[in-house]
């Protein structure tokens, strides 16, 4: 046990510190709705891209800066930025999710045409999974590709496309061969979103603003090169997909930066003159979720470790999602709480700018509710942590009377 | 001993159910959520056909005479279809400010035009209520200045009454000179809140006779049961919008309604949510009936309540899935009624801190 | 809605008061274990049968008092009780099973054989339903009944018969039909605790103490015509008992109780010299327990006027043992941590015994836990919420894979 | 940086796990019961043996000179088995008493003893530990007078540790005349509950130089993390044990581990659970290397264990069904292990208390 950082890693930290202090005010804003990202934010991530700061451990040959695995200096990096307040650089299921699936299950000629142009910011990726029809049972889905002198043509619908409405490609799962076993039907695709007979419906949630999309599909013509792998063997690659889904849920730095607003909103904010942090229940609720913070960030650190020792974490990783989520809408529901009347005063100001924070909490608390929702729901996420965590048994198969 | 509503409460509230279901299908709700002033003339005008503004009001001056007991039937149905309607503040609480705080002149003046719903009341407390947010007001002779955030029912009112730290009441015309309204939509589309600005304006003061504070508290208290019964009513329908959607929702080849976690899930909802129904009557009836219960079990209810709501709110989102999330079922308005009215005359946790010290229960400053 | 009594039965309050205070100096202690009812229970019991205010509305011809059905006079009969610190009459699986039981579906002779005997304390029974292979799931219980001349021979094992060590008969659950589906073999017996074959052992359960005892069968033989209702009935029986299976569990008197001795506890109680009550978070949780007491309280008031009014409260109903049962453990909950470490000193004097206080407390913690396995655990609890309830889908048949 | 227990750490955890193991079967604890002293001459003599007394000693004392990281690592095996074996108080709280709070010459009189598992020492606070009881104890010319019940690690002790409101410690021994030590066998018949009674009995006072409440609590402190560990122990011994349990049961045709609501309760254990042990580690890792967070951490590891040991301890019971309920397993040794180990040096409530008093939140004596 030893929290203090290497020669190694110190030096890296004096790297990245001395790369903010000459560079930090090319940064762009942090946070501020999920638009396109601008003139700005495109340099400042080709900044990072060229000193590694994002993409460390891409190939040089697409584009990447070719470092050798290391989680710890991910993490110093990313503590860094985190405290300097400025820009990591762009986080994307392109970046986060396609990547590092061509990286594994690709054609060399895949690689090359997107790995670069992605990390790079040049283009936007967006993921076609969900269907209105299958939610948690994704393996259902029904939007039929049909191979027709050499193009796949793809008729459905689907639904939870985040960045669709700004995104140039999708990678998207349909079902090729509608005569094999549900798992064995799928494929994955590429295509151009401006492909025709592809249509982009924004899609409001509860939180009033559109933070996904729907997208139509009607005889749309995608080149059967742009598969990934080949036929049928789209579910096996939207696990590898998965399998790098970096969970920015559970984020424990995250839920450490809420939990220190919290505080001080409670040390701020007043009923008929008395501090709320000096009112016994909202101070009691603040103590048990630092009491959880605290165990939340030092598992972080556990599983940080294992990752750099090349250890698989199972079923202490496997909590993160569901217990992050949770912890998550604790902490919002306490914001909440805190801003109380005063709070309720609502005026989103859409997707691509800054709400107030009383907005922005109400926002955080309702999203979280989504991602308990969305994202594999929670029942799904104890079934994962149960089964394949625990190896308890799977859900025995259901007699057809 | 009969604990019950009665045949009569069973009509009244089968009767507004109806009148309500036709006048507000979800596409109503959409429209009124663009404005979101709390206030649909239309909508008010039937309300009054009904008589429901008279509900409290003593038959003497017009009224149907009922009780709290009654306003909280009524508030179950109106949270039930999230009825943008200023109920509690002006229906409610002005009403018996008048009833158990004025002389018999203002009442013989007020009680009949509330009852024929000529005006509507905007409801506001500096301080008492236990909200966050800005307080400061002050009378003096006859004339009211100071700031007040978080007012109820102040979407289209005709006067505003406004309660004092010390219990004091007085009414001021919405138009009077000196007077200033901010309205915001809230998170609830359904019902704003309002910011109030007096400056030197002319105001009516209510003769609360020697106890200001505690006719407040009894104003206040029966305003915190109906906002309860409101939350029960929004709960509910969500409670029951799930329960059917996973009875016909299939994934994985079966029924949702059939996993057991589902089934628990819902096992889990009907054991806190119902009970509370009964709260709600029995904090209800004491209002009017027993005095010696009226305050705490008001406070246990507000605050109960605005816990269950929460609770019930976020399950029965989840339980439709995606869907529960997006605007397309519209379910989030009645997930926000919720939320609006956990926070609105003091969340739960200022009302348990109203009953521990009601029961003599004060903390130590530093325990340790 | 009108808490006040008709005048019926204030009358009735005025009468049970004026026989409580001529009386009441012959009532048993209350509580104090569960030993066989002695001598001056008994004579108390009988008291309470010739006065009505136990059996009050089993026949007169079976030794009962013959009284209408109404539930309003079994409350107020209850409050009185309670309110004065008598002893209401013995509960036990004989008086609140078994007689119910035979009047609904018993021979005239078994009515006639039994009931008087019961309802006086002379004669007590036990249950013999669960066995160590079949908790939840009872219908699958193997303890057989074979017919020879006359007699059913019994062989086999049952558990958590609580009063088998000083019980004079058994009301038994065992499989006369092997070869029928398991719903359609059982039997219902009635036998004599003293048959030959018969051993009692007694169970210690992690209160210390014991609360049960294992029922041991060899060649036990039971005269034919003590079957009730016939072969391969047992099971329909069995649901006419539970059915009539007074839930003691979440009785909102008992709760209502615990709760002001908790009051009292945090009030005396105090650490470095600050009492409890005085202290945000035990305060905190005795006020949310307050809040939700009042919630079942006036529930109960709801179902008992529901059940005066002939209503079947359906749902409402079922949430009582399932609710009850977690609100009592977190009451108990309460009560140890306000005992804290002065209350950790446990000597239990044993099941026919007075234990202190702290003791006490302990026990009823770990007897909640023990409820919430016992009785229909709670997950059992909650398919019968959901399923008869709230009519969702039963589980599904498991495919035979 | 490196967030792990070292390849030593390990190895010492498997060597105690299988020398415990071997002493401890299920039939030693129930005749252990009986007398349920806390103390298990052989079992104390291995545990000499494999050097455990000496495990905080400095190593120019004899001792192996480790910290506190090492005693939890043991304290989780400990718990894990439910040993009746002196640890907190004798090995962890008395040796840092002398390591931390004593002059150098009391340090060589007594920390070799301690190494050699010569000594063992009750240990009892007379306040600051937060618990409840009697705590009233004065020292006076080298002689202690007083009533303190509570005490730990007291059933057969040779001395006995006795920390005063004022922070300042003394030892008495526990054969001198004027003290009187009444055990009680407690809820978890691993470890007794006894009360102390001082007479005018001969004490050695300690010298905390100028600083006896810090000294104390960083004692306290370290012991609370130790406790916390224990529970930590425990309560994954339950979860292993239901779950292996469930794995196996049979009902309604079906491995019981197969429903999904009682596979979701497994889901919402772990996740609870697991985070609890870096959780610990990272406390006690503090206690010696990160002077800043080692009281908030301590604090809030003894509060945030004895809730989720709590949970644990009901659900894995509950888990085993019927049998989980019944003394056949004797799963319920653990289940009291963890009630004890909540009560003992201040409760979850009491800990939070301190960690808001610590951090400047301290409460408004009445906000209503």
């Amino acid at each position: 046990m030893d929290l203090s950082l290497s020669d190694k890693h110190r030096a890296l930290r004096e790297e990245v510190r001395a790369f903010i202090r000459q560079h930090g005010h090319k940064s762009p804003k942090l946070g501020g709705g999920r638009k396109r990202p601008d003139e700005k934010a495109l340099d400042w991530q080709k900044l990072l891209v060229d000193h590694g700061y994002v993409a460390r451990t891409i190939p040089r040959e697409f584009g990447g800066y070719g470092a050798e695995p290391d989680v710890m200096e991910a993490a110093v990096i990313a503590a860094e930025f985190a405290a300097a307040g400025v820009y990591a650089g762009l986080t994307n299921q392109g970046i986060s999710m396609l990547v590092p699936t061509l990286l594994e299950v690709g054609t060399d000629a895949q690689k090359k045409q997107w790995i670069e142009k992605t990390i790079r910011g040049d283009v936007i990726w967006c993921q076609g999974y969900s269907e209105p029809g299958s939610g948690s049972d994704l393996a259902s889905l029904q939007t039929r590709g049909v191979l027709q002198d050499g193009h796949f043509v793809i008729n459905g619908q689907k639904i939870w496309t985040s960045s669709a409405h700004y995104a140039d490609m999708m990678f998207l799962l349909c079902r090729t061969e509608p005569d094999k076993p549900k798992h064995e039907g799928i494929s994955y695709l590429l295509l151009s979103m401006k492909t025709p007979g592809l249509e982009v419906r924004p899609l409001r949630t509860m939180t009033g603003r559109a933070e996904f999309n729907e997208v139509f599909f009607t005889d749309v013509r995608v080149p059967e090169e742009q598969i990934v792998l080949g036929r049928g063997k789209g579910w096996y690659v939207a696990n590898v997909t998965l399998k790098h889904e970096r969970s920015m849920i559970g984020d424990a730095g995250k839920l450490t930066q809420r939990l220190e607003q919290i505080i001080a909103l409670l040390k701020s904010t007043e009923i008929d003159g008395t501090k709320l942090i000096a009112m016994a229940e909202y101070r009691d609720r603040l103590l048990r979720l630092q009491g959880e913070m605290l165990a939340w960030k030092a598992h972080s650190l556990r599983l940080l470790t294992e990752a750099a020792q090349g250890i698989d974490s199972g079923v202490k990783r496997m909590i993160i999602k569901y217990g992050g989520t949770m912890l998550g809408f604790r902490l919002a529901s306490l914001a909440v709480d805190a801003l109380g009347a005063a709070g309720l005063p609502f005026e989103s100001q859409g997707e691509d700018a800054e709400d107030d924070d009383a907005t922005t909490w109400n926002i955080d608390y309702m999203y979280d509710v989504g991602l308990m929702i969305g994202g594999g729901s929670n029942n799904i996420q104890k079934n994962i942590i149960s089964e394949r965590g625990l190896d308890l048994p799977r859900e025995p198969k259901v007699a057809r009377t | 001993m009969e604990f019950a509503l009665s045949e009569e409460q069973r009509l009244f509230a089968d009767s507004l159910r109806n009148l309500l279901a036709d006048r507000l299908p979800i596409e109503a709700l959409r429209r009124h959520a663009e404005t979101a002033s709390g206030f649909d003339a239309d909508l008010w005008d039937s309300l009054v056909e009904l008589g429901l503004p008279g509900l409290l009001v003593p038959e003497r001056f017009g009224g149907a005479g009922l009780g709290v007991l009654d306003a909280v039937v009524a508030a179950e149905v109106l949270g039930g279809v999230a009825a943008p309607a200023p109920f509690v503040g002006s229906i409610v609480m002005a009403t018996l400010a008048f009833v158990h705080g004025a002389t018999e002149a203002l009442q013989n003046e007020w009680l009949p035009r509330i009852a024929a719903g000529e005006v509507r009341f905007g409801v506001a407390f500096a301080g008492l209520a236990g909200q966050t947010g800005t307080a400061a007001a002050s009378l003096r002779d006859g004339r009211m200045s100071g700031r007040i955030t978080g007012a109820i029912d102040a979407g289209a009112p005709t006067h505003l009454l406004v309660y004092l730290a010390d219990g004091n009441a007085a009414v001021v015309a919405a138009d009077e000179p000196g007077v200033s309204r901010h309205m915001h939509r809230s998170i609830d589309r359904t019902r704003p809140v309002v910011d109030l600005t007096f400056d030197n304006a002319r105001a009516m003061v209510l003769d609360a006779a020697n106890a200001p504070v505690a006719t407040a508290q009894r104003v206040l208290d029966a305003g915190r049961v109906v906002v309860a019964a409101d939350t029960l009513g929004a709960a509910q329908h969500m409670f029951d919008h799930a329960l059917s959607f996973v009875k016909q929702r299939v994934q994985f080849g079966r029924v949702i309604g059939s996993f057991q976690s589902v089934k628990h899930q819902f096992a889990d909802m009907v054991t806190v949510l119902e009970p509370c129904r009964a709260m709600v009557w029995y904090a209800a009836y004491a209002q009017d009936a027993l005095p010696d219960e009226a305050r705490l079990t008001a406070l246990h209810a507000k605050a109960h309540l605005g816990d269950v709501g929460r609770d019930i709110a976020r399950m029965a989102t989840e339980a439709h899935g995606g869907m529960g999330f997006t605007d397309l079922l519209g379910l989030h308005y009645w997930f926000k009624r919720i939320s609006f009215n956990r926070q609105m005359l003091g969340g739960p946790e200022r009302c348990r801190e109203e009953a521990a010290h009601l029961q003599g229960w004060d903390l130590n400053k530093a325990s340790a």
